[in-house]
């Protein structure tokens, strides 16, 4: 019995009960209820490592008809991305939301948002994943819209309806898969799909609702309004986590259960889409004023680099050379995954100090809060994808990727997109260690800063010295036709 | 199986009726309306799929896929409108 | 063209009709009547369908429940057009394009494999399990047994939902007492509710019912109440509307997890409990769904929802 | 000869209700739409009701059958007069 | 075994622990902040001391470590990598010293030294870095740490400078990425290897030429190969010890020592001969020394008179590894060393005139002998190597850079180039010694901030230029000692030629 594949979604639910029923002791559940999700993921991550795949049948009934939690490497890196990242946040919540009057439903929403992401990252079957989907958007619109503001409340209301299209989308695939292949069980159908018309219609349309989800030009407009308004331990997971997590989906569609019907002018296009998504992100993110809304754009960014990956994965031929850009589209998207919250973090401790996050005005904010603006150069070169982030060794392999199958039309966008990286991460910069009085002096280090700096901290260390396990963990697979 | 094919089309039918209106409209009420016919549409589909003609017992999972559909979608109705109420109020103040 | 299919293509042509009517109707009030009619519709095809279960949460949730929470909405000022700004003829023309092309692809691929070359899908297995599954009704084995990972996590859906619901605003404003018609009406629909309630809960081991009907009755006497100006609408105040909430999900998870402890899977029932078991989380998960509609009918926190901590509250009123 | 009673029953039901429909659109005003309606209605009902116990032919299932026709004039009558009501209001004001 | 693992290592904790202990110090506790400083240095030098000896005697100092498939971050120490690292660490420590004297009571030391560290810790990465995949990583490191040290003053014209620097310095380093990872892919890894390894590899020509091309441009940006040095200039707007770091040995040499790698260990020296990319190179470096000494000579900035000097002594470099022969190979080499002791010392002088006297340019400079005579002195040698008068140092890497073009046949437009720049190199230093030596003062000092001293300067400021200045005479007195930068460069010139 795997029953320990359950803790990572029990244990935040839990919580999130407890956190709702006990309202004035909701801080403590919520970071106790973190670390201890933190914990049954690292469980469950080393059972993984150690002994390769595992698979729960929930209720003792054979999957297809009951429904299989499954852990394999790219399930578990994206959980342990999700964990660590949400307990760093957790912490600097603790303090964001000390004063808030809805500090006990953050708690709770948040728990939820733990459930939900754990259970979508563990879920073997296709409806099951459309309830994750749904929790974890509806979780996430909640969060965004709790600082109150008109401009998050639209915000998370646009960001609401695009997710239920998507949703609706991504169900009516489900429903067509159910139609051809008559199981939902993923394993079933890995081996089960072939190409035909099925597979193809009920992959387009799947896609095309996790293509909303994970905000890929052009459909990507409703992400920077709702990033940038959220408050920012929100913006923070909404970001790194949240969008993931329909890349995470697209992904295990594209290459575990519909690689044989995948075609090289269906990957071009997302791949297409994702250049323009690089360049229109970055340039934007160049012209934001105000540094949320920068970040949010340079979300947009990142999630196009991240699609430049699929059709440089379906021209590789199976085999090492497949599974190194694999790997480094999956450490791409965790070193953005922590650079990015510890962005917003930093982002909030200016925001709190400051009153204001316009970047022409943050002068004085090396002097005044020096940790944080070492936070903002730190996340600032894992978006660039300079060294020694995790993001310079992906890009390293995007590009030789890029070289062995000859597809130089993503060079351009690859050296465009980093140079307009480096433009407006250093534009950051530059007013931030210029001097000025629009931050005020700070009286301590804070416990706020120092989530922000640990994290940013994996994205350009540890993520760069130890990245090797990622591509130990990604050939591992728990379905057949995939990615092994 | 005719019946369950003539359901199962109109659920396509229904489910792009919503899409387009989603797609057209964008005031909030229209599309929340839209996107309910689209999840009406997707559940009739399920349901058709479990349909095996009236002397066969249906499939059962696809009931239950539907009724789990349902809730899900008035809870985000419900969410919806409550933001919506309160932009309108924000509005209003 | 047999004949026997006329009833089949009369009710999806009124669908379709009903939906495109509501859909493209301009006067939104006119738009969400519409729109119950075609759930009630809708519910007649689910039965038409063979899916009782469905056609009563249809009934009670899909158009009583949504109907309900959109005439209110119309009633909070529901919004027309905020912009209004009409997409230009060529795109309405490629909306139009694309949906056509995606509704022809849609039906293809629905031709092929209901039709042309039919699949082999879960119904016998689940069908056969039936006797391991602790009850008779197949839906509620589905949903209770089989898949009841889902039935959790939709629980939890519909708890996050309506903690959004509570945190984006206030109450909406109560409905005046009722006059002695309908007052009396209440007296009588109220507790029928309740016993109808009841009913589907138990009923839903062997024939169609379970707790979503039963929830969504539940909640429909809450909402009769709070139209009679009865302004909590049944719920109780504070803790307890918690522990409400929260039983469903709870009571699921708990079990689900004792199992796991005493040897077994998560959620895996020892057979000869399991239709105890499954009652009890029925009656739990009743409660929660009931307690949540009606919240959500109501909309926003109340006075009895002291979710805030009591010293940021008098923070607040100082400063 | 029951089934034919039945059927006889069923179709003056029916007849009832699309009188009263026929009432809906064509009658001048609120009230007297009203009336229309409930009256053919809750009579229409009435009638199909009875058909269909008739068809059944179990008593447990007449009994639900008159349980549903009570509800319906219950709730029928009521909301016709939440809606006169309403209306005579909004005549004085 | 052990040590042969940890020591590149250690060479780079050595300044790196040091570096981020120092960021967090506060900022009123210099007296720890300058301990840790020159703990850090004295340590590195220790074990520099030791890894010479072991590369001396062909023992191999080697360190692995993989970061992703097919990627192994590589430090490694040959004779070359030895030569930069005793170059860098030495300055580092002389460095250090002044940048303590010349910072006293500014703000923001601790950043200062946690980044000066850091630099220091990226250039001596350069140096040992095993292969180029290790090198790029070093390369863009070099460029993080150092544009915080150009931007430090935070002025509106050190932003800018800073700015101008990023833009050149990212530039370059991606195309040096790109250029890398390209035959990366082609080769399945690329090790630095005396004699080079790509004349084994039967690739594509014409491929190999384009990627030569993209590690040259991406490596001359900060080499300041001409058209790429737009940036050095701006860059002088760093205070004096960054600038004197800067220009003597971490980021020009960077570039510089990274196009001998390149040619002399990627593609080696002859095989690069024979795709015909070393003539173009070779006429780069010409152009860059010719331009830049003539735009040294137009400037009355003294800071940017020896940043445009620099900009033309750097190609020195280049040119005598441009040209194929083992003399050649050695006057390149041994100029890396040369000039960065030489520059050192005139940025120094630079940096205490102003510190001193508020002198900024060289109309000020009129009878500063005088009231400076230790700085002057050390300017005075500093500009006569840069000349190339014996027996300063600067003669000796001329002398072999003429040798070698005579030796490869390449004398009739390497040695007009050479004496041209000498010419040149004179018309800007004689000058400038003149005034200082021999006009009286005619104007007051824009800023006296020594009025009524004893002595000249504080001793952590007057010292380092006198040591960099003696420096150089010694190595060039003493070129054929053992161990000698000559004698280094002979070495690895032997070793580079073996094949």
């Amino acid at each position: 019995m795997n029953n320990l594949l359950i803790w990572p979604v029990a244990v935040p639910l839990l919580s999130a009960l407890l956190a709702l029923l006990w309202p004035r002791r909701s801080t403590w559940i919520g970071v106790l209820g973190t670390a201890l999700s933190l914990l049954a993921v690292v469980l469950v991550s080393r059972q993984v490592i150690e002994s390769g795949a595992i698979e729960l049948a929930l209720g003792g009934w054979s999957p297809g008809l009951g429904i299989a939690l499954r852990a394999d490497g790219l399930s578990v890196l994206m959980l342990l991305m999700s964990t660590l990242v949400s307990m760093a946040v957790a912490v600097y919540a603790s303090v964001y939301f000390s004063r808030s009057e809805r500090r006990s439903e953050f708690w709770v929403l948040w728990l939820l948002l733990i459930t939900a992401l754990h259970a979508l990252f563990l879920s073997g079957d296709l409806f099951n994943l459309y309830v994750t989907l749904e929790l974890l958007g509806l979780s996430a619109v909640v969060l965004a819209c709790l600082g109150g503001s008109r401009e998050s409340l639209q915000a998370a209301l646009n960001y609401l309806v695009l997710g239920l299209l998507g949703s609706m989308a991504f169900l009516i695939g489900v429903a067509l898969i159910y139609a051809g292949y008559g199981t939902l069980d993923m394993a079933a159908l890995a081996v089960a799909i072939e190409s035909g018309p099925t597979a193809w219609l009920a992959l387009s349309l799947m896609t095309g609702g996790l293509l909303i989800k994970s905000a890929l030009f052009p459909l990507h407009f409703w992400l920077p309004p709702a990033h940038s308004n959220a408050p920012a331990p929100v913006s923070a997971v909404l970001s790194a986590l949240v969008v993931k997590a329909a890349l995470y989906l697209i992904l295990r569609l594209w290459l575990a259960l519909f690689d044989e019907v995948v075609t090289q002018t269906a990957a071009l296009i997302l791949g297409l889409l994702g250049g323009i998504a690089v360049l229109w992100g970055s340039w934007a993110a160049l012209q934001a004023e105000r540094l949320k809304l920068m970040a949010a754009y340079s979300t947009v960014a990142q999630v196009g680099y991240l699609f430049l990956f699929l059709p440089l994965l379906a021209a590789l031929p199976e085999g090492t050379t497949r599974d190194v850009a694999l790997g480094a589209l999956v450490l791409l998207a965790l070193t953005h995954g922590f650079a990015k919250s510890a962005f917003f973090l930093a982002a909030g401790v200016i925001m709190q100090r400051a009153g204001h996050d316009r970047i022409a005005e943050l002068g004085g904010t090396a002097r005044a809060l020096p940790v944080t603006a070492f936070t903002l150069a730190l996340a600032g070169v894992a978006l660039i994808g300079l060294p020694p982030s995790g993001s310079f060794l992906a890009k390293w392999q995007l590009l030789s990727s890029v070289f062995i199958t000859g597809q130089w039309i993503w060079l351009p966008v690859i050296a465009i997109g980093t140079l307009l990286a480096g433009a407006y991460t250093f534009r950051l910069l530059g007013y931030a260690f210029a001097p000025g009085e629009g931050v005020g002096p700070s009286l301590s280090v804070g416990r706020e800063e120092i989530p922000a700096v640990l994290l940013a901290l994996v994205a350009t260390l540890v993520l760069g010295f130890w990245a090797s396990a990622v591509w130990e963990l990604v050939p591992i697979s728990a379905y057949a036709g995939g990615e092994g | 199986m005719t019946q369950a094919l003539i359901y199962a089309l109109t659920g396509a039918v229904l489910f792009m009726l919503g899409v387009r209106a989603t797609l057209l409209r964008d005031a909030l009420l229209p599309r929340l309306l839209a996107l309910n016919v689209c999840g009406a549409g997707v559940f009739l589909i399920f349901v058709s799929l479990a349909y095996r003609g009236d002397s066969l017992p249906v499939d059962p999972v696809p009931h239950a896929l539907v009724l789990t559909g349902l809730v899900v979608a008035i809870s985000a109705t419900a969410l919806a409108l409550a933001l919506n109420r309160r932009l309108r109020e924000m509005a209003d103040e | 063209m047999n004949l026997t299919l006329l009833p089949d293509l009369l009710l999806a042509g009124m669908l379709i009709g009903l939906a495109w009517a509501a859909l493209s109707s301009d006067d939104l009030r006119r738009g969400v009547v519409l729109f119950i009619a075609f759930g009630l519709l809708l519910a007649i095809v689910w039965a038409r369908l063979l899916a009782p279960d469905l056609a009563l949460a249809e009934a009670a949730i899909g158009a009583g429940l949504s109907g309900a929470l959109l005439l209110v909405a119309l009633r909070d000022g529901g919004g027309a057009d905020q912009h209004a700004t009409k997409p230009s003829t060529l795109n309405r023309w490629l909306i139009d394009l694309f949906v056509l092309v995606m509704t022809c692809l849609i039906g293809w691929v629905l031709w092929l494999t209901i039709y042309a070359e039919p699949v082999e899908r879960l119904a016998q297995l689940a069908n056969a399990m039936l006797d391991r599954s602790g009850v008779s009704n197949p839906v509620t084995a589905v949903l209770l047994n089989y898949r009841a990972y889902d039935t959790l996590l939709e629980l939890v859906v519909v708890l996050a939902a309506v903690l959004g619901v509570v945190v984006v605003g206030r109450e909406r404003r109560g409905y005046r007492e009722a006059g002695p018609v309908f007052h009396g009406l209440v007296h009588w629909l109220v507790p029928l509710l309740i016993v109808t309630a009841g009913y589907l809960l138990w009923v839903g081991a062997h024939a169609p019912g379970g707790a979503f009907q039963a929830g969504a009755t539940l909640a429909a006497a809450g909402i009769v109440l709070r139209l009679a100006g009865y302004d909590a609408a049944g719920l109780p105040d504070g803790r307890l509307l918690r522990w409400l909430l929260v039983a469903g999900t709870g009571v699921f998870l708990l079990f689900g997890l004792a199992m796991s402890f005493s040897g077994g899977g998560f959620l895996q029932y020892p057979e000869a409990w399991s239709g105890s078991l499954i009652l009890i989380i029925e009656v739990a998960a009743t409660a929660s769904i009931a307690a949540a509609l009606v919240l959500a009918y109501r909309g926003g926190r109340t006075d009895g929802w002291p979710l805030m901590d009591e010293k940021a509250e008098n923070r607040e009123v100082s400063s | 000869m029951l089934d034919l009673m039945a059927l006889l029953l069923i179709l003056s039901g029916i007849t009832f209700f699309f009188l009263g429909a026929i009432g809906l659109l064509r009658l001048p005003d609120l009230h007297a739409r009203l009336h229309a309606l409930t009256k053919a209605d809750n009579l229409g009902l009435g009638l199909l009701i009875v058909g269909v116990a008739l068809l059944h032919g179990s008593l447990l299932v007449a009994l639900k059958l008159l349980l549903i026709w009570l509800l319906v004039l219950l709730g029928s009558a009521t909301s016709a007069h939440l809606i006169s009501q309403y209306a005579l209001r909004r005549s004085r004001s | 075994m052990a040590m042969s693992v940890w020591l590149p290592v250690g060479i780079l904790l050595s300044s790196l622990i040091p570096g981020v202990l120092i960021f967090f110090q506060p900022e009123e506790r210099h007296r720890l902040r300058t301990w840790l400083n020159l703990l850090g240095a004295v340590i590195k030098l220790l074990l520099v001391g030791m890894l010479i000896w072991g590369v001396f005697h062909e023992q191999v100092f080697e360190t692995r470590w993989t970061m992703a498939p097919g990627l192994e971050f590589v430090l490694h120490a040959d004779a070359l990598s030895v030569l930069f690292v005793s170059l860098s660490t030495l300055l580092w420590l002389v460095t250090t010293i002044y940048a303590v004297g010349y910072l006293e009571q500014t703000p923001h030391r601790s950043r200062f030294f946690g980044f000066f560290s850091l630099c220091v810790t990226a250039t001596v990465g350069l140096a040992l870095a095993g292969n180029l995949f290790t090198f790029v990583v070093f390369y863009e490191l070099l460029t993080l740490a150092t544009y915080p040290l150009i931007a430090h003053k935070g002025s509106p014209e050190a932003l800018r400078g800073a700015r101008i620097y990023l833009r050149y310095t990212l530039f370059g380093g991606l195309l040096l990425m790109i250029g890398a990872v390209w035959l990366h892919t082609l080769t399945g890894g690329v090790e630095f290897v005396e004699g080079g390894i790509l004349q084994y590899a039967n690739l594509d020509q014409s491929t190999l030429r384009w990627i030569f091309l993209l590690l040259i441009v991406g490596l001359g940006v900060k080499a300041a190969l001409v058209p790429l040095h737009g940036w050095l200039p701006q860059a002088m707007v760093a205070p004096a010890p960054v600038s004197a770091l800067l220009h003597a040995v971490a980021v020009v040499k960077a570039g510089a020592f990274g196009i001998v790698r390149v040619i002399y260990d990627v593609y080696g020296v002859e095989f690069a001969a024979e795709l015909g990319v070393l003539t173009l190179l070779g006429a780069v470096a010409a152009i860059t020394i010719i331009y830049g000494s003539l735009k040294a000579l137009s400037q009355d900035h003294l800071k940017k008179r020896l940043a445009y000097s620099t900009v033309s002594q750097v190609s020195y470099i280049v040119l005598g590894t441009a040209i194929v022969g083992p003399l050649a190979t050695i006057g390149g080499l041994v100029h890396l060393v040369h000039q960065g002791v030489m520059k050192i010392t005139l940025f120094f002088a630079a940096g205490n005139y102003a510190e001193a006297l508020g002198i900024h340019r060289v109309s000020e400079m009129d009878g500063v002998g005088r009231r400076m005579p230790g700085t002057t002195l050390a300017f005075t040698i500093g500009a006569l190597g840069m000349i190339g008068i014996p027996p300063v140092a600067g003669f000796i890497s001329k002398w072999y850079l003429g040798l070698g073009a005579v030796e490869a046949g390449a004398a009739a437009w390497v040695l007009p180039v050479l004496i041209a720049s000498s010419l040149l190199n004179a018309a800007y230093f004689l000058p400038i010694l003149y005034r200082a030596w021999f006009k009286s003062q005619s104007t007051p000092w824009p800023a006296d901030k020594t009025a009524g001293c004893t002595r000249e300067l504080p001793d952590a400021l007057l010292w380092p230029p006198l040591t960099t200045a003696a420096m150089a005479l010694l190595i060039g007195l003493l070129a054929a000692a053992p161990y000698s930068p000559l004698e280094w460069a002979e070495l690895i010139a032997g070793r580079e030629y073996r094949q």
